[in-house]
């Protein structure tokens, strides 16, 4: 077998995983918290991709040049609009059903996906969207003949993936305010009793998946250059098999089912076929469901008779 | 001690359990005999309700053994939940397609087709149906499935409805719900549902019915209503009944046998006047009065 | 200043309406103009509309069929067969248009073209190239383009003969329109003796296939060719180049689009793609006028939309010419005779194809325009 | 007005201010940079008047909710129509007349048996869609409206069908009419097959492994170009009536319906007798799940909705209880595909995607999960209205989605509210233990 080969698919891998993870993020703390799919959550990623896009432009227009400040000052721009949005979804469609039937913020999230989709094609156009690329290059490892590469943006996917996801993991399990996310989300009623502002903080975590998510788009804009408003669900149903694949309310969860998710994919259609490779990756969610019904990472449930 | 002439209807023993590195049942033995009305009691996290669990199927004994016998066959009713393959399996074809039903088939559901029906501690009722079709669920089993019979409604799917029907209503009748019958059962009060519990479980047409705090919540006067109750469905209804309570006035009253545990293990059991006296019973009520003390 | 335009507009469109309204209750022919005008492929709507709207006002500002005014109906299908059937039943019963133009993605010309059959509207098709949609024998259905398979015969004796590849990847989007094209190509590749050394399909919509990018590497191709459309062409594009991939890349009709360059992430690698493409339209003697009327009014005609002018053309050459609305005589009149349209004269073989293939290859430059390569 | 409701008044309105310029940024921020700026290619188009316009429109509709509050009679309506919506279910009175129902019912029917004729040919296929949206709506409330397992891979089984009759047709010569019971027993196996080893499973992973097997079924059709023709589809034959084709020319030998009864040709007999099956199908369906309801396995099916371990501690197998719930569904859905196969006459993997299990699932809640009536008229409102905005094709999914937010909001439980069957006391049959001791006597609880 040629290795710069495997090694090349594993890269592949790892950088389309990575962006799972990161999606993933969004829907784990959302169900974690309030037992909640959050269907519309794969098409903030796509509204983020949008302005991701539209922010770069303007700053250049602007008569920036300046490659890494552009990046950086678009990902603060991105990151906060997308909270925006993330606060006022949940504000406007998901809180007043926090007490209804289970399956109502369902349908209302179903609901704001088509809504978010429908709204980024009327205003900014059926067609793919593109921006330039801007940083090129890569490392190669190996001869001409054989060689492998990771481009300078799969590596800042990688980093930025692992920075995030330790920094939420900090905030989570070593703050003041991860305290509070835990303790809502083991019990909302005790919670609220004991002082926390549970509105509050499931506003919160809703803002933190958009901010997540709003990352993966830009990342994903710069690396693969382009996106329309369909983006949001085929990767959205992805990140959403690897958040359970993980185990669903489990950040670690998260990444690594987005990293198996990832893998197997670019593994399965390197080596074997591109065109089952959705296939086999449901697959596998399926089996790890029926084997480990919690998710890999996930706690198992515990029935209280 | 009652002398056992008569084989008993559930036979427990060495039932361990253990939730992790918790040993929260330690090797209990017990029995309950046809007709009888047995209390388990003991001071909060003695391993009751695990007890009652592991009897109604809904836990999986670590190992031990219980047998219910009525009639002339008798269950064994950890074997029904459907357990894991054993290596001794492999010899033997028949234990080997006897685990492989149960593991298809089996389940906690098993126990209950026994004739073992239970409540529960915190009510568990259909709570967007009707009392009566509370009730008829319960019958379920015993009522004649047929979807297509069903759909043209065929003399014998009919008749089988009206007898559950009439089972239902003379079972709300029993316990004073007759007014309830066309109620949403979670609109009901608190001490209908309670009733109601016990209602559907009584619907199964049970040999032995097991109680969980069915008196909790209750005031004196429901609470002495329940007594009656629970005396007239043994009367009656020829059924044993296994309980686990906390009003002790109402055990001392009612129950034939008592089975103390605590920390798991049984420390006692026999008449009411026996257990009364029993040291090691007041040291751990005792004991366990005091560490409440403190912790309130 | 907007209001003031946007009052402009309300006015003439009530006046157009009433206009039309009137002329209705006289007599005006209906011709249908289905595509996607919205979804995922609503420039390729708009191309359609565009050629569309223009030739029915040349065509009614001289007088209109046989004295009566064309009036276009818009049915957007979306490119979903489910829709499609909708609109065509639409079309049918509901407008009671004489002719249609369209639909525009195979999928849904497929089932749609069912409809006119049964109704006997003529149905001519300025885009779906698949071949299933004249080989079923419908007596109602012709097309203003080409066949796939033409399509891949000269993709595919280009690629031999002139590129001199000796090793050819096959790439399809898993649709009828990419995978009917890739698989015709193959098949005419596979028949001058060349075997290809990777034959996968990628999954339309998603825009990571660095996996893919790294097999082809892997199989170490010269060519790679893709049927399919420019929203994967052009992220395909950019990956291949960025994975250090230098093989050339060779697509059909379905990337001509102006969003092709940007996706590909600019002229250094839309440089040198090659592709198979009707004539260009703008070409044309005949059309050259209709072209600068376009550009006057500040669209570019690029891809179908010429395609769309001549095909309302030779509907209402054809309505003239036989008489009448009913679509199986109109058909045989057009297969009968030709019809003279901005895009030179067209004539149809008896299953309703054009009888000359006007396939050439293309190849794109650095700023985003293509042209014929030698 | 009194002082204190002025003051209330004035209250109300300086707060409303102070929200609507709240809701005003917040939507500039939201609609500004989406709205504003318009991609085109690597470079910007201004719009910016745009985000400003429905900021303003969001201001203002924020300052006239708050006001509206003010007015009592808004506010008692507001309160009325909020407060239906947390009973979602009634129980009728053993004495309630049935005879409106009945009238209702016969009037439906009539009136269903008429449509074809009253109706366009163009009406008579949306009206074919809609009653197959029926079909599926009430398959999929059996199984998330009365067992509760929620079900977002529905299409699955609707794919199975539509494949079943369309391949069925091309390598076994399967007609329309064997391919019905054939759809429904293969759907029914494929439900089996999936359920088994996941409905032990806690309620949403079903939800996700279902996702899961609706996207694998569509992918396989799509990419096993051998056996299912892949994205180009697959032709699916039309009905026939006692072997009389409807086709202009019959195939070989046969006669086509209009030549044998002498009539025009025209393809309005072929969708008038798919809509008359169909028609009588969903007719039977209709009541067959209404009398499911008070039959035993409808009940057992509610029960484990409601309550799971309590079914088990009644010797209820939830396992097969659930199975027969999934199967059951998936043999409606079989069914259904096996008619919008034939009625398409040509099928792809395009109609089988997520968004229609969305769709069939918004009907089934919309409606109120579980309530019969309810999924019959949401899935005439989901076929219909989107047939009539035709004209504003590009908001059509917009309004959609708006609606399907509003409705949850307003009524999380349905349209309409459930109503329970009352239960009589029937003529004793049951042999009643200890009947020598008085009955009313023996229970103690009247006195509680």
């Amino acid at each position: 077998m040629d290795f710069h080969i495997l090694f090349q698919q594993l890269v592949n891998g790892l950088t389309l995983g990575s962006v799972y993870g990161l999606i993933a993020v969004g829907y784990t703390m959302v169900y974690g918290i309030i037992g909640m799919i959050n269907f519309a959550h794969g098409d903030i990623y796509m509204i983020s991709a949008y302005l991701a896009a539209i922010f770069m432009a303007l700053l250049f227009s602007f008569g920036l040049d300046s490659v890494p400040l552009v990046i950086v000052c678009t990902l603060m721009i991105t990151m906060a609009i997308t909270a925006v949005y993330g606060w006022s979804i949940e504000h406007v469609a998901y809180r007043p059903l926090r007490n209804s039937t289970r399956l109502a913020p369902l349908i209302s999230a179903i609901g704001v996906s088509l809504i978010l989709q429908n709204y980024a094609q009327i205003s900014q156009g059926a067609g793919t969207q593109s921006v330039p690329t801007l940083i090129e290059g890569a490392l190669r490892f190996g001869d001409d003949n054989a060689f492998f590469q990771i481009t300078y943006m799969q590596m800042m996917i990688i980093a930025v993936s692992a920075v995030s996801m330790g920094a939420l993991t900090f905030l989570i399990q070593r703050t003041a305010y991860g305290r509070k996310c835990r303790a809502t989300q083991q019990d909302r009623t005790m919670a609220s009793i004991l002082g926390i502002n549970t509105d509050f903080t499931i506003s919160s975590v809703f803002v933190i998946g958009a901010i997540m998510a709003a990352i993966a788009g830009m990342l994903v804009t710069l690396t693969y250059g382009s996106f329309d408003f369909y983006v949001g669900f085929i990767v959205g149903i992805k990140a959403f098999t690897a958040a359970v694949l993980g185990g669903i309310g489990s950040l670690p969860g998260a990444m690594l089912g987005g990293l198996i998710l990832g893998l197997s994919e670019s593994l399965f259609s390197g080596f074997i076929n591109t065109d089952y490779k959705d296939v086999f990756a449901f697959s596998i969610l399926v089996l790890v469901m029926i084997f480990k019904p919690s998710g890999l990472l996930g706690k198992p449930l515990v029935e209280k008779v | 001690m009652q002398p056992t002439t008569t084989q008993p209807l559930l036979e427990v023993s060495d039932l361990s359990m253990r939730f992790g590195g918790i040993l929260a049942l330690n090797s209990a033995s017990l029995n309950v005999l046809p007709g009888s009305i047995t209390a388990i009691i003991g001071p909060n996290g003695a391993g009751k309700t695990t007890l009652f669990n592991c009897i109604t199927g809904f836990y999986r004994a670590t190992s031990g053994a219980i047998r219910f016998n009525s009639g002339n066959s008798s269950v064994d009713l950890i074997q029904v939940l459907g357990g894991p393959f054993k290596a001794t399996d492999l010899t033997d074809p028949r234990a080997f397609s006897t685990r492989l039903y149960y593991k298809m088939l089996g389940g906690s559901h098993r126990v209950a087709l026994a004739g073992v029906a239970r409540t529960f501690q915190n009510i568990r009722l259909f709570d967007e149906m009707t009392a009566i079709e509370n009730l008829l669920v319960a019958q379920h089993t015993g009522l004649d499935r047929n979807v297509v019979g069903g759909f043209l409604r065929t003399g014998s799917y009919l008749k089988s409805e009206h007898t559950a029907v009439d089972r239902a209503f003379y079972w709300l009748d029993k316990m004073g719900l007759g007014e309830d019958a066309n109620r949403l059962a979670g609109e009901l009060p608190y001490g209908h549902q309670r009733r109601l519990e016990i209602a559907r479980a009584m619907c199964t047409q049970p040999k032995m019915i097991c109680l969980d705090e069915p008196a909790a919540g209750l005031n004196p006067n429901e609470t002495k209503a329940l007594s009656e109750m629970i005396q007239m469905l043994r009367r009656e209804h020829d059924v044993a009944v296994l309980l686990i309570e906390h009003d002790m006035g109402m055990v001392m009253d009612i129950s034939d046998h008592i089975v103390v545990l605590d920390h798991g293990e049984v420390i006692a059991a026999g008449t009411p006047q026996h257990v009364e006296n029993d040291p090691a019973v007041l040291a751990a009520y005792l004991g366990a009065d005091y560490e409440t003390g403190v912790a309130l | 200043m907007i209001s003031k335009q946007f009052k402009r507009l309300a006015v003439s469109a009530a006046v157009a309406a009433s206009l039309s309204a009137g002329i209705a209750s006289a007599e005006t022919i209906k011709i249908g103009v289905a595509g996607p005008h919205t979804g995922a492929y609503a420039n390729f709507g708009v191309q359609l509309w565009q050629g569309a709207t223009l030739a029915a006002e040349k065509i009614n500002s001289n007088g209109g069929i046989d004295g009566k005014q064309i009036e276009l109906v818009k049915g957007d299908d979306a490119c979903e067969p489910k829709q499609a059937l909708a609109v065509a039943n639409r079309m049918v019963e509901v407008d009671g248009v004489a002719g249609v133009v369209g639909h525009f993605c195979s999928s849904s010309t497929l089932p749609a073209s069912e409809i006119y059959e049964d109704a006997g509207v003529v149905m001519v098709t300025p885009g779906s190239t698949n071949p299933a949609v004249t080989d079923r024998g419908l007596s109602v259905v012709l097309r203003n383009t080409g066949r796939d398979d033409q399509q891949g015969i000269v993709a595919a004796e280009y690629i031999v003969n002139d590129l001199n590849a000796k090793r050819v990847a096959v790439i399809h989007d898993k649709d009828t329109y990419g995978q009917g094209l890739a698989d015709a190509m193959k098949a005419h590749l596979n028949k001058i003796g060349t075997k290809e050394v990777l034959y996968e399909g990628l999954t339309r919509g998603e825009k990571d296939f660095n996996a893919l990018v790294t097999k082809i590497k892997a199989a170490d191709a010269d060519v790679i060719y893709f049927g399919g459309l420019h929203s994967e062409a052009g992220p395909l594009v950019r990956q291949l180049r960025e994975q250090g991939v230098d093989g050339t890349f060779f697509s059909g009709d379905g990337i001509v689009s102006e969003d092709l360059m940007p996706a590909a992430g600019g002229g250094k690698n839309v440089d040198g793609i090659m592709m198979t493409f009707g004539r260009d339209p703008r070409t044309f003697d005949e059309g050259k006028q209709v072209v600068a009327e376009f550009r006057a009014k500040g669209f570019e005609p690029e891809g179908y939309t010429l395609y769309a002018y001549s095909t309302v053309q030779a509907i209402a050459q054809g309505i003239d010419g036989a008489d009448t609305t009913d679509g199986e005589k109109v058909a045989e009149w057009l297969k009968a005779h030709s019809a003279k349209t901005i895009m030179g004269e067209r004539k149809w073989d008896a299953k309703g194809d054009l009888t000359r293939s006007d396939y050439a290859v293309y190849r794109w430059n650095q700023d985003g325009s293509y042209a014929k390569a030698n | 007005m009194s002082h204190t409701e002025q003051y209330n008044f004035s209250k109300t309105a300086l707060r409303g201010l102070r929200d609507a310029a709240f809701a005003g940024v917040i939507a500039l921020i939201v609609f500004g940079p989406m709205n504003g700026l318009i991609l085109d290619g690597y470079g910007l188009d201004f719009h910016l008047d745009r985000p400003f316009l429905m900021a303003g429109i969001v201001a203002l509709g924020r300052f006239l909710l708050t006001l509206s509050g003010c007015l009592p009679a808004v506010r008692q309506l507001r309160e009325r129509l909020m407060d239906f919506s947390h009973r979602g279910v009634t129980v009728e009175q053993p004495g309630d007349s049935q005879v409106r129902w009945k009238v209702l019912i016969l009037l439906t029917i009539i009136t269903g048996l008429c449509a074809p004729f009253l109706v366009s040919k163009y009406w008579l296929t949306i009206l074919i869609l809609a009653l197959i949206y029926v079909l599926l709506g009430l398959g999929l409330n059996i199984v998330v409206g009365f067992a509760g397992l929620l079900d977002l891979g529905f299409v699955a089984f609707y794919a199975v069908g539509a494949y079943v009759i369309a391949l069925g047709a091309q390598y076994w010569g399967l007609g329309f009419w064997t391919a019905i019971p054939v759809a429904a027993v293969l759907a029914a196996l494929a439900g089996c097959i999936l359920a088994f080893p996941v409905l032990r499973m806690h309620g949403d992973y079903l939800a996700i492994v279902t996702l899961g097997f609706g996207e694998i079924i569509r992918l396989v059709l799509n990419n096993w170009l051998d056996f299912t023709g892949g994205p180009n589809g697959v032709r699916a034959p039309s009905p026939t009536l006692f072997g009389l084709e409807f086709t202009r020319k019959a195939k070989e030998g046969g006669i086509p319906f209009h030549e044998y009864f002498g009539l025009e040709y025209s393809s309005f007999y072929k969708y008038l007798l798919i809509y008359l099956v169909l028609f009588v199908i969903v007719v039977a369906l209709t009541l067959f799940v209404h009398r499911l309801r008070n039959m035993p396995m409808g009940r057992a099916w509610e029960a484990l909705r409601e309550n799971e371990i309590a079914c088990r501690s009644l010797g209820i197998n939830h396992v097969t209880v659930k199975l027969s719930a999934f199967m059951m569904g998936a043999m409606t859905a079989g069914i259904g595909g096996v008619f919008f196969a034939s009625y398409q006459g040509f099928v792809n993997p395009t109609s089988f995607t997520f968004f229609e299990s969305a769709l069939i699932l918004a009907i089934v809640v919309l409606g109120g999960m579980g309530s019969i009536v309810g999924v019959i008229i949401a899935a005439f409102v989901f076929t219909l209205v989107p047939e009539m905005l035709r004209e504003f094709a590009d908001y059509r999914v917009l309004v959609f989605g708006v609606v399907m937010v509003l409705m949850m909001i307003w009524r999380p439980r349905g349209l309409l509210q459930i109503r329970r069957k009352a239960f009589k006391r029937p003529r004793p049959v049951y042999t009643r233990p200890g009947e020598a001791q008085p009955l009313h006597a023996a229970s103690a609880g009247q006195s509680l």
